[in-house]
């Protein structure tokens, strides 16, 4: 069982770290601000995994307060992106 | 054989982006970089063992210094600073040069270790009963390393007053923060108002678990920071005054505490920062909250800056 | 019962990664934001939340598995406040003002 | 093993870091790669931590704890670095001369 949640755990790692392609790549920076935004799900959710996979409760608290804080970051990514003299 | 290709996966990420931010050519592009890189840098830490500075990292790399640099980035969007010109295409490629001979030899040094690697874990785990506390970080921060923790705390105290002494002229004893940052948009301010209640029970559990288990103090410190930003980013809560004492105070009380114990230490046993003998539980702790106070109102201030001039509203 | 369960969290926790993996592949393959906004919204969520929801029976008492529940309302309470915000600003950048 | 591949990483951050220091003109991009360099030292020392595992630790806790002081003590230092700039940047609007 703990194998194949660490398994998980990689998998999604990998799938993130695909998902940087777009940071990198992304034109807008709307582009950027997503995939920063799926960038900290991911790491949630690998933390959960490894969690869960190597019995260390403390990684729940670490992705607690990566929850926290990437929809912290993402908003201030949006509230600062360029191009928002509109918004303010 | 999945740890390994996890730390491949980590690592060629983090380089990836280390390489972009460097590469960037907005300031924004290499700050959403430089979330990013905090993000995974955290996993990083939780892969080399230490999950206390995992939390740390996500919260001070991830959260507080991302919406440090974003703010600044905008800010210096709008009024750029005169840079000087780029150095040369062969200057910048002699610079390269140098950089990678000290990455190559840093690295030569990392293979390098000594084989029976000099550990003090054997120290810390005889000594740790002592300290009533079960988290080896914490038992390392707050007794055996307590100058260091005393120091930093002052460091934070310093680097706020380093930040009110650039107020201009104008603005001395204002609000600290610029004006027309805060955007009172409408997800901003759901999220405002939900965000702020969990997160101080979850620095506060944190907190708490960091006696035994990895959390403590710095990192619910900053969830406390961020959570007091997004409410004054989104229009919901402004700081008091920089002049007002009671703002003063809160910033100086934990490290101010933990130098009177520090010195009561030294009265009553003799050496500085010396906990007697039953009240070590008792006193970690007092220092512990009151420093997660001052350094949660500390890191916000930082964030916020200084007060801006009163005219240009 | 304690294979059920095992079988219950693998099969969601895979199925939580084929969200992920096919909500990074919308937001790679996509050819404008805004279904690249679609795309992570799923993945984000759903992803997510399989994982969450998969990982319950294994998180051995009641306090883990309320951190995981707290978790994924976080990351749903991040993905209502971003969406919007995303989408003006890829409007906005579509079509300045 | 995991642990050199990190020390090596931090390594690698280092020399781009200092790259980004001193070859890239924007002072905010600098104050990123002052960071980068930042966190490559302390993954250097965190692999060393981690060789030093024992007595039931995954790491040696004093260079954590160190590096915990290092992280606080680097973003305050970062917050400064950043306020300097913004008010280089105030200051270059041509603004009266201060009294």
């Amino acid at each position: 069982m703990a194998e194949l949640l660490q398994l998980a755990a990689l998998l999604v790692l990998l799938t993130v770290a695909a998902g940087l392609l777009r940071i990198l790549r992304g034109p807008g920076a709307a582009d950027r601000v997503m995939a920063a935004q799926l960038l900290g799900t991911g790491g949630i959710a690998v933390l959960v995994l490894l969690a869960a996979a190597t019995a260390t409760p403390a990684l729940l608290d670490a992705a607690l307060t990566l929850a926290l804080l990437a929809a912290f970051a993402a908003v201030a990514l949006v509230v600062a992106a360029p191009g928002r003299a509109s918004r303010r | 054989m999945t740890g390994l290709l996890a730390d491949l996966a980590i690592g060629a990420a983090i380089l990836a982006l280390a390489a972009g931010m460097v590469a960037a050519r907005s300031a924004f592009t290499a700050t959403a970089f430089f979330i990013a890189y905090g993000l995974l840098l955290g996993l990083a830490w939780v892969r080399l063992g230490a999950v206390d500075i995992a939390l740390t990292e996500a919260a001070i790399g991830a959260g507080l210094s991302g919406v440090l640099l974003l703010t600044a980035a905008a800010r210096l969007a709008a009024r750029p600073v005169a840079t000087e010109r780029a150095p040369g295409p062969l200057l910048t490629a002699l610079i390269a040069l140098c950089c990678a001979a000290v990455a190559v030899a840093i690295g030569a040094a990392i293979l390098s270790l000594p084989e029976p690697t000099p550990s003090l874990a054997a120290e810390v785990a005889a000594n740790l009963p002592a300290t009533a506390l079960g988290n080896p970080v914490a038992g390392v921060l707050m007794s055996y390393r307590a100058l260091d923790t005393l120091l930093e705390s002052a460091v934070v105290v310093l680097a706020v007053v380093g930040v009110w002494s650039l107020t201009p002229p104008g603005g001395w004893g204002g609000f600290p923060g610029p004006f027309h940052l805060r955007v009172e948009s409408g997800p901003l301010a759901l999220l405002a108002r939900l965000l702020p209640p969990i997160g101080i029970v979850i620095a506060l559990h944190i907190l708490w678990v960091g006696k035994d288990a990895p959390g403590g103090k710095f990192q619910a410190a900053a969830i406390l920071a961020a959570m007091w930003l997004l409410a004054w980013m989104a229009g919901l809560a402004t700081p008091p005054r920089i002049a007002s004492r009671r703002l003063r105070f809160a910033v100086s009380a934990g490290a101010g505490l933990f130098l009177a114990i520090g010195v009561a230490g030294a009265l009553a046993e003799g050496a500085f920062l010396a906990y007697p003998a039953g009240w070590t539980k008792a006193l970690v702790l007092a220092v512990e909250f009151a420093l997660t106070a001052s350094i949660a109102v500390a890191l916000a201030l930082l964030v916020m800056g200084p007060p801006e001039e009163e005219d240009r509203a | 019962m304690s294979l059920l369960l095992d079988g219950f969290t693998l099969v969601a926790v895979f199925a939580g990664i084929l969200f992920f993996v096919a909500g990074t592949a919308g937001l790679l393959r996509f050819p404008d934001t805004s279904s690249r906004l679609h795309a992570l919204t799923k993945a984000d969520h759903l992803g997510l939340g399989l994982i969450v929801l998969g990982l319950l029976p294994q998180a051995g008492g009641v306090l883990p598995a309320l951190k995981l529940l707290v978790i994924w309302a976080l990351a749903l309470l991040a993905g209502a406040t971003v969406g919007p915000l995303i989408a003006r600003l890829a409007r906005e950048e579509d079509a300045p003002p | 093993m995991s642990a050199t591949l990190y020390g090596l990483l931090g390594a690698a951050l280092v020399g781009i870091g200092l790259f980004g220091l001193l070859a890239r003109p924007s002072p905010l991009l600098r104050i990123l790669a002052f960071n980068l360099l930042g966190g490559g030292v302390f993954l250097v020392f965190g692999a060393v931590a981690r060789r030093g595992a024992g007595a039931g630790f995954p790491g040696d806790p004093v260079p954590q704890a160190i590096i915990l002081t290092g992280i606080v003590v680097a973003f305050a230092a970062t917050t400064l670095a950043v306020m300097l700039l913004l008010r280089l940047s105030a200051e270059g609007e041509g603004r009266s001369d201060p009294p």
